[in-house]
């Protein structure tokens, strides 16, 4: 959507896609036709991308791999170097740190200083928040204190690094909130065949960002479809501490 | 009901799978043949979510995405990416899945871009995901994709997701420590890579090897004992249609 | 106790001695006196072992660092490398991968497949049971599966590498186990009082090692001072999956 | 009661620490320097133990180390290690404490071993835990020890926590990204680096210049403004004793 609505200038990442639906349309039109405007893109896999974050989460200038050796994604990437390892002469490929600007993580709950609990798969959560310059929380839920201590390993970040708390619940949707809300395949597929063109993108955005006035709205757009994928989730068997 | 070619590659892709086997498994086809290998030969075999989930028991309904809730219900563990990508590259995972738009005899995969140049292609693709590094990394790789003459091609546009590269000892000279494509399952028939390079094994019922070299854009190598694909048995049918009863991955139209 | 005893030929750590009581006797006894053996160690910092370890657990062959850079461990440890960095010429100093071929890693609680649940700090529990080889889980309590599974999240390693779980209740004693019991100061003083020469030490293994025949009858000979120690702790607020 | 050198030492070191600051803290002295900052001039002041825990409150209770189970009960953060080291790494913590055997005038510390050389050494020391990462990593380090001619010398066994090396640029070309000690304090006085060489700046209540020359193995630098440490106030004591209040840490013979 950011690539459609001509937001983005530069892309890196693995993977841009309509999971389960096909192609992205915006995507396609920027980098085929620089439809609304030209993107370059930096080509990762998934491995190179997290390496790329935990080299920044660290603080390490690189993190050297053997993943991608014979791949054209380096060539294209542009920002990695192939070098040998000084052990033992094997051939590694070198992927420099990112150090994002923002982060925007979507999390179950939170405390008002920005103490942040996740939990389903972390994927590269992690490293993007501690890479980081700023992390923005989008929180399910905003909690007292008291229950981000009760379980102090769920934290995903320190709150030092957290600009804004953001209580938002629905914040993924259509993507799902693990215990909170499922995935709403159909809205994936609806978005897919309404942005085949710019203008039905156009049309897409009009109805559902720029046409609702905020999140609350959102939802009450969705209506009973939103209430339809609200999940209780099964309570996890408590750690003492 | 017939069987269809989507069953049949689920089918061949199962087999692929051994018992107590560490396993990449990707969406759609993949996580069926990874279901029906659990259910039948491998019930030890444990899958590998890129995004970070290691489950030893498939999730009970249809996934769309590997991050559906019911994908994480019930995992064993939930982990980073870094996590499930290190012990990759440590060479704990024996077996990977991958799918691409175009391949090459070698096995070079492409699910980048189509025609142009890399900054204005014709065709822009989502991108390797984690398809580069399981075809760098694991031990054997499983490729799944439709058979069709732009799709199978003499040459790709774009590796990658490297498989023998240019044959030979390319893959080992490049500096990638193991692995490299072990079966390559089309809609058509089965391809195995014996000396780093594509030999069709067995054509899928309905076919035959004229049908498939009329789809396959290098020069078909066919082995000496070449025979029709198994087609599944009526279990693994059974499992098939139980886990995805309309269809939706196995029964679509690609 | 393993220095003492004569069982080993070389350390790599950042850090030996006998915390809040003073400095390690028998260590101090093998480097300088060769007593009961001679020992080699391989000075670490806390930062450069887990970076090796983090480089075994992801499988790279090295990690670069900032640190330590004009310290003397470099040279004492002798696998580290000083390389420029070919991204900006900086110095940086390689840490390579340590791949244990072993990891004991005690726990709160695991199931009999080896999915083991931490809490509590993890230090580098996680990247050295992931570099292992193997890994010996020590479970405070072996819990049915289903608890496992009710969250995920909190599994430090896949059961795959996992060669043995023990229930082993108390494992970590004089050490503590965060929610089931508290640290024993007094024994880790007493062990230093008492392990000041050879003798005092050889004495306290025939008390406390030997002497005793299996973890059970450590902790009766504690009785009531083991009883105090133990913490019921405070549950975690679940987490809905 | 009379105030002790510990407790002299805890209260310049807790005016080290500034509000908002994140500051590695280690056991002993350093942990009652955070509390006695954050309960007076430093109340948003967050600790990082490098074990991976992360308070914005101190522990309500005395610990013997930062493992002890009340330090991690009510912590907003159990990370790990690495994490922490990490993010010290990137020049996200202002401050770090660390004490060591022997110091020399450029701030190098060791924490290693002294005499003979590193296989077999007259002393073997514990080693350099997270010290030589605070003090290669941290903006700002604040060394805590204890003062004797055999612990501030000339020059020290083993570099194991760098300060400013050799001096002048000495740290910078080795590679070090920032940081270099800021303060020492030790039993008898405070010492700053303003060209990256100790110079006394003031003398513990009792003690003298001369006192500290005599004591020190170095030739002493001594401050224009040379001076008496500022003794505890009175409610800075109250914070020492009420944390620490059999004197275990604060009140314990060297």
């Amino acid at each position: 959507m950011l690539i459609g609505s001509g937001c983005v200038r530069s892309v890196s990442a693995a993977w841009v896609g309509n999971v389960s639906a096909g192609l992205a349309h915006c995507y396609r039109r920027a980098m085929e036709e620089g439809v609304p405007r030209r993107i370059t893109v930096r080509d990762h896999s998934n491995f190179s991308i997290a390496q790329a974050l935990l080299a920044g989460a660290i603080g390490a200038p690189y993190i050297p791999t053997r993943s991608l050796l014979g791949s054209d994604i380096p060539r294209a990437n542009g920002t990695f170097r192939e070098a040998e390892s000084p052990f033992d002469g094997s051939r590694v490929l070198l992927i420099p740190a990112i150090v994002p600007d923002v982060a925007v993580l979507a999390v179950q709950r939170a405390d008002e200083d920005g103490n942040a609990h996740l939990w389903g798969p972390w994927g590269v959560s992690q490293e993007a928040a501690l890479a980081a310059k700023k992390v923005i929380v989008l929180a399910d839920e905003v909690v007292p204190r008291e229950e981000i201590t009760s379980d102090p390993n769920r934290t995903i970040c320190p709150a030092w690094k957290v600009a804004a708390v953001c209580e938002v619940p629905g914040a993924c949707h259509p993507s799902p909130l693990q215990g909170r809300y499922g995935r709403d395949h159909e809205f994936f597929h609806e978005y897919h065949r309404r942005t085949r063109t710019a203008e039905g993108f156009d049309d897409w955005v009009g109805e559902w960002v720029t046409g609702t006035r905020d999140h609350d709205e959102y939802l009450a757009k969705l209506g009973r479809r939103w209430e339809e994928l609200r999940e209780d989730g099964v309570p996890s068997v408590p750690a003492a501490y | 009901m017939e069987v269809s070619p989507g069953e049949i590659m689920v089918a061949q892709a199962a087999r692929e799978i051994r018992d107590r086997e560490r396993v990449f498994v990707g969406m759609r086809l993949p996580l069926i043949a990874f279901v029906v290998a659990k259910r039948t030969h491998a019930p030890r075999a444990v899958g590998l979510f890129e995004l970070g989930i290691v489950r030893d028991e498939p999730a009970p309904e249809l996934l769309y995405t590997m991050g559906d809730t019911p994908n994480v219900s019930g995992a064993v563990w939930c982990a980073r990416t870094i996590d499930l990508m290190g012990l990759l590259q440590r060479g704990e995972v024996e077996a990977g899945f991958i799918g691409g738009a175009e391949i090459d005899a070698h096995g070079n995969l492409n699910t980048t871009a189509v025609g142009g140049d890399r900054s204005r292609p014709k065709v822009q693709l989502p991108g390797s995901g984690g398809g580069a590094d399981i075809a760098s990394l694991a031990q054997r790789l499983i490729v799944i994709m439709p058979h069709d003459k732009r799709r199978l091609r003499e040459r790709v546009d774009f590796i990658t997701s490297p498989g023998y590269l240019a044959g030979g000892d390319a893959r080992r000279r490049a500096g990638l420590p193991r692995g490299g494509p072990s079966v390559l399952i089309t809609t058509l028939g089965v391809f195995r890579f014996p000396d780093g390079e594509a030999v069709l094994v067995s054509y899928h019922p309905g076919q035959s090897v004229g049908s498939v070299r009329a789809a396959t854009g290098w020069e078909l190598r066919v082995a000496d004992d070449v025979r029709e694909t198994e087609p599944p048995s009526a279990d693994v049918l059974r499992v098939i249609r139980g886990y995805d009863p309309e269809g939706f991955w196995t029964r679509r139209a690609e």
